[in-house]
């Protein structure tokens, strides 16, 4: 186990891989490029990781057009991104810790949250961001960037404890990046030196800023310099090679070589297809066009073409997989419609025990639905 | 200052800024001879188009300001008038957008910052306490930070956690800084001209749930709503209730119910500028009502309504006739969305809170 | 966990756990066998050694906090006790301390993290509000956030700009925080010994003033001294004044003061627990007095007087025969040292209040 | 003038020359380096600025002493640093702006403030921080690193006016460089390209923190690469070497050369010789001796031998400077000592006019001022 004594400056922690071009498994066309290697996923895991790619790319859809008959409220699309999402989450095991931001759906069911589960904040439920037992999951983080000395922290608790069996994955945009959180959460894990993977899913827009404006260093793993960490510089939207980035920076958190430093910054290159959210209109600070060349190298596409070349896809397969994907989100959907909370469950989880200044406002509040009922919340009276 | 976007001829600064402010006390008047229909978002985005012709030295700096105009449309038109060197995307970091206005303001400049949301104002809280509040004291009146912090607050909207926020008590706390609430679109147009002239650093607070909810006429000249002055909105003898922001509009819904149900006069203070409070009409008010309400989104503890109650009593006691009584938010985190209609003030209740003070 | 540079035996966590809590219900009388005089730093100092020793996931962070032993020495010799891998120096960055501190609190770990002022803890206020507060609402109960934040806070020492705030309100108007502050040795212990074993996220305020003013007799065992409960102080029959940390002092010399030369018959309420707030101790004082003063460090605008005034009227304004007088700092930034003695509420400006109070 | 959309990364801005040793003018001894090449000062700028130095020094000295006679409050000597404080206040032209922490004496006065000056807020007077027109320093920064994204600001605001003559100077401890400020600040630098010069005054500790354990990368410089700007280390004990480097990033930063950018990050490498403030004690964290090596370099010593070897200085000379620096300090002391302030003084220049509330307070403190006196109010009734 490392102490802060151990945690001095290391020059190769100084490597900047930044400058790189991203690292990539796949060509466009989803062959394995010649000096590749596949990363060691077994078939049924391969299948398996395209399903959920599918599945993602699906929810955005159908959340899309739930958002818009207006059975949800606003939401925030990953299409273009749900490769990395589900990539990173294949990486992890069980016991790792997941910390997401409002658009890591995909990455959030992977690593055990239900579809449910995922829809439940959108239709505001006072329990929306509820967590199951057994599930590593943070509730979503919505302050930018205040995620990420939380997750050194986790790495921190996490390996002071001995489970060096545990790391801590922690996802966050290219906008996240110029928060003085992410300063304060990367040094602290350089000199820390704890095991936390640091995924910065650069989408190349912050709402409407574009990458170029939100920091003029000229790549975002090169950041990593700064605090002794090393940067890797992956395509976003190649899921293998982002699967063989994630998964050897948190065996590394877990485990690193002699002189090799736990902490990982990894940019992954890809592209936000889509609006910020839906309350997001792009066109206003976009070509539309500028979309169509990372389009060509969209991630569903290309593991379909890897898959199909490796013999592990056939239009029988892919016609299951869409039944199953289909089932489970009418099922999703159904389940979490029409569900309600008693109001005053506001009041649970404030504290671990309810003061009496709380109690008094949970009775006023029933006391007011005793005697007016509910309707009267609701009315805009005019 | 090199020449920019805005094709409107700019006079020095200092003289058209006195030239304004002689207009500006006539305007609430009925010297205004042109008006326009408006919503309040559409009076924030006029007052800063206004301030902004008038004088170059006012730019806007944010997240998602110029490209895109504000995610709420506040600051649309601005980049195509004023240009890319007066309408600035920023960075997405608060406390550097607060610090390099800071800045700004420093060097004469006048910014008006954005933050998205109030909720996320807290990062740059360091650089508004410490440093945008102290500025003037700590230099001994030798540098001011005449800066305007915009920040859609409130609830209400269906918004996502963290986006519903109505802590306007901490930046009251903290001597030096002004906070400017408005709750109809001429007074946002009016405060914010007032607030962008104004000399010290004003956290400008904007009702989101109502930035569309209404229109009315608005004077279409460059105007001031006198910072620290409150506005009766409604004369009561019976029951003052004092309320800012988008909780104007439910109490007077409620006053206008207890009104014709319960035979029940009741005066509406709208505060307009929280720091410094008009305690004069606070007071005076209550002096004739002998009973008060305060109604604010914010958690009941600690918040602003415990400031009024606790001035009232210490400067009209003998006047009180019954306990000050606050309809507030609750002291929870705001609930997702399906419960928030339980969570804010309603005019449901408003009118118990009144109500109540009165037959006390 | 492994093992740590301790050598008192560490028992499993949770049997420990109850079995002191078991212990503590009667420390508070008189089981405590032996006790030591201390003052009230060293009574931190004690808690924490206390707790560590007890409790191997409490870990202690901050700038200065191992090496060092802090700047007031509140952490001197944990070090050397607990090992480098539980007492460590952190870079220099607010936010980051509180960031991390929620994150090992999140993974069972118990951590105790220091801001080195109260006036450098504002860029953790993000931390503080949108995470500490709300993780376990947010997470409806799943995850909580059972980290203390130690700040030593208040004027009077002559300290350079920033070095005295006292901003209690800000994290009072947080639902899901709890604010504590102790005023003696025997409470600061106790206190932050209940504090660290809280499962909720406690800011914990020391008055710097005191932290080497006087000493007195402190048990050496491990006992709580119950969140949310006030001290009465000093029983009277007159008029209450509620105070906490650092102003319980001047206080209690003003209410024998007045005893003295007023024949005043003064009670003083030591709020100790800032939220939740003890309503029901005020409302007793009150309903017996009838009159109440409060006394605070911070600025009178919207700081936490005006909670106590307006909660006080709202619960007992039948038993109000004056107005709640505040002395409290004034409006104005904590000036540099030469003016501290005016700023600062002193026995002079109490007896002021009381007087003012009992002869309305 | 630059705009925002020619704020584009520049891979030149990247370029790390934090890796490499500070560059050095002068050697150890003082004498000028066979590579190097002495700035183009005047004779009689070259002896000032020592003299300066040796001011500061004293002043240190005289400071610390006052403090232990209780005659003044806390103050953070800045011994060790004096060099590289006035070689960038000789860089500096006169309508620069200097942003000063709380150590930072010797630049502030080198930049216009009068020594008495100094001393006010030591003296604890309620204009302790006041700045007489015509000098452009900001009153000091205590909350580390908030001065940083405020001098990216003025920085801009300058630039957005067309004073192309005018740039911006701000200090800052290593410790600071771990506050999201740093990050924030120095990131908007890079993004609008602004005419600002970032010091850091690397003494090697933070209070009682090394700077080893204040991050894990390897020079502070190379934090320069995470901005687009950039970093270059100067050994900040070497006055001649300091002032140099921070006159080509002043001029650059007034008028880049083609394809250059504005700001730069400069990490003086240097040593605080005493303790961090005269409230520190700071054998509790280090060693005596660790301050030796850096001794050998002293500043005033290798100026003394410099200008010896010139044939700028003598005996003679020398006596001549000990005497105005004493004449200086002594009535320094004279002009503060005794000063007092009007209580209600800190009720000016909280708004530029007094609110209704802050009146009646300041009627209610001279009341009581009247009424029970000054002595009242210092009294600590028992
Ligand atoms: C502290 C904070 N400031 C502002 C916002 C408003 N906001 C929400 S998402 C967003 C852009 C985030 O961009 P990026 O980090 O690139 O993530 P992306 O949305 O592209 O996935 C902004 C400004 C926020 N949520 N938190
Ligand atoms: C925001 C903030 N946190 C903590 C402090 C307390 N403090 C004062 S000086 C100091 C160390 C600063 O170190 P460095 O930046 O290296 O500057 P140096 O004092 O060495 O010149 C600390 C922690 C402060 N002033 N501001
Ligand atoms: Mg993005
Ligand atoms: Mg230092």
């Amino acid at each position: 186990m490392s102490t802060q004594n151990e945690a001095d400056h290391h020059p190769d922690g100084a490597t900047v891989h930044g400058t790189t071009d991203p690292i990539q498994i796949l060509d466009a066309d989803g062959t394995v490029l010649s000096n590749a290697e596949v990363p060691d996923l077994s078939d049924d895991d391969l299948v398996s990781m395209y399903e959920d790619i599918k599945l993602a790319r699906q929810f955005d859809q159908r959340a899309i057009s739930l958002q818009r008959q207006g059975r949800i409220a606003t939401y925030a699309p990953m299409t273009g991104q749900e490769g990395a999402q589900v990539a990173t989450g294949y990486a992890l095991d069980r016991q790792d810790w997941l910390l997401p931001t409002y658009r890591e759906h995909a990455a959030k069911y992977v690593h055990g949250m239900k579809l449910s589960a995922l829809l439940k904040p959108l239709c505001g439920l006072r329990e929306g961001y509820a967590i199951p037992d057994g599930v590593t999951v943070m509730p979503e983080y919505i302050p930018i960037a205040t995620q990420i000395p939380q997750a050194t922290g986790m790495a921190w608790g996490e390996q002071l404890q001995g489970q060096t069996d545990t790391a801590v994955l922690c996802h966050f945009g290219d906008g996240a990046t110029s928060e003085g959180d992410f300063h304060e959460g990367l040094n602290f894990a350089g000199v820390f030196d704890v095991p936390a993977v640091f995924v910065c899913n650069n989408n190349q827009w912050a709402i409407s800023v574009p990458r170029e404006h939100q920091t003029a260093s000229e790549t975002i793993a090169q950041k990593g310099a700064a605090y002794g960490i090393e940067g890797v510089r992956v395509d976003g939207l190649d899921p293998l090679a982002v699967y063989a980035v994630t998964h050897a920076a948190l065996q590394k958190a877990k485990n690193p070589a002699d002189g090799e430093r736990r902490p990982t910054l990894i940019e992954a290159v890809q592209y936000r297809y889509g609006a910020h959210t839906t309350a997001d209109d792009p066109s206003t600070y976009r070509e539309e066009d500028e979309a169509e060349d990372w389009r060509e190298k969209d991630p569903l596409d290309r593991m379909r073409n890897f898959l199909t070349n490796e013999g592990l896809l056939d239009d029988d397969l892919e016609a299951e997989i869409d039944d199953r994907i289909e089932a489970q989100l009418t099922d999703a959907i159904e389940s979490v419609e029409g569900a309600t909370t008693h109001p005053t469950t506001m009041f649970d989880h404030v504290y671990d025990e309810l003061p009496d200044r709380l109690r008094e406002q949970q009775d006023e509040l029933e006391s007011l639905r005793k005697k007016y009922g509910d309707d009267a919340f609701h009315e805009v009276l005019e | 200052m090199s020449s920019t976007g805005s094709d409107e001829a700019a006079t020095p600064e200092e003289e058209s800024r006195e030239g304004v402010s002689q207009v500006e006390t006539e305007t609430e008047t009925a010297t205004a001879t042109t008006t326009e229909t408006m919503n309040l978002v559409e009076a924030v985005r006029n007052a800063l188009h206004t301030e902004m012709a008038r004088d170059e030295h006012v730019v806007v700096l944010g997240e998602d300001v110029a490209e895109n105009g504000g995610v709420f449309r506040a600051t649309e038109g601005l980049l195509e008038s004023f240009g890319d060197e007066r309408v600035v995307d920023t960075p997405l970091a608060e406390s550097g957008i607060v610090g390099t206005a800071i800045g700004l303001a420093m060097t004469d400049m006048r910014p008006v910052a954005e933050m998205q949301f109030m909720g996320f104002a807290y990062p740059a809280f360091d650089q508004l306490v410490s440093h945008a509040a102290r500025m003037r004291s700590r230099s001994h009146g030798q540098y001011t930070v005449p800066m305007v912090v915009r920040a859609p607050y409130g609830g209400g909207i269906r918004a996502p956690e963290h986006h519903s926020e109505s802590k306007e008590a901490f930046f009251v706390h903290e001597p030096g800084l002004k906070v400017v609430v408005p709750s109809t679109p001429a007074d946002a147009k009016g405060l914010l001209i007032a607030s962008i002239r104004d000399p010290d650093p004003v956290v400008f607070l904007e009702p989101k749930l109502v930035y569309r909810a209404f229109r009315e006429d608005v004077p279409t000249n460059a105007y001031e709503t006198p910072l620290g002055k409150a506005a009766v909105k409604r004369e009561g003898s019976d029951v003052t209730v004092y309320t800012w922001g988008a909780m104007v509009h439910p109490t007077l819904i409620a006053a206008d119910n207890v009104a014709d149900e319960d035979g029940i006069d009741v005066e509406v203070v709208d505060l307009r500028t929280l720091s410094p409070l008009d305690v004069e009409t606070v007071v005076d008010s209550f002096e004739k009502t002998g009973r008060a309400v305060v109604v604010h989104e914010a958690p009941k503890t600690a918040g602003l309504g415990a400031e009024i109650a606790a001035t009232i009593q210490e400067e009209a006691l003998l006047h009180q006739e019954a306990p000050i009584t606050r309809v507030a938010g609750y002291d929870v985190p705001m609930p997702l969305h399906e419960l928030e209609d339980y969570y804010l003030p309603q005019a449901l209740r408003i009118q118990e809170g009144i109500r109540e003070t009165v037959s006390f």
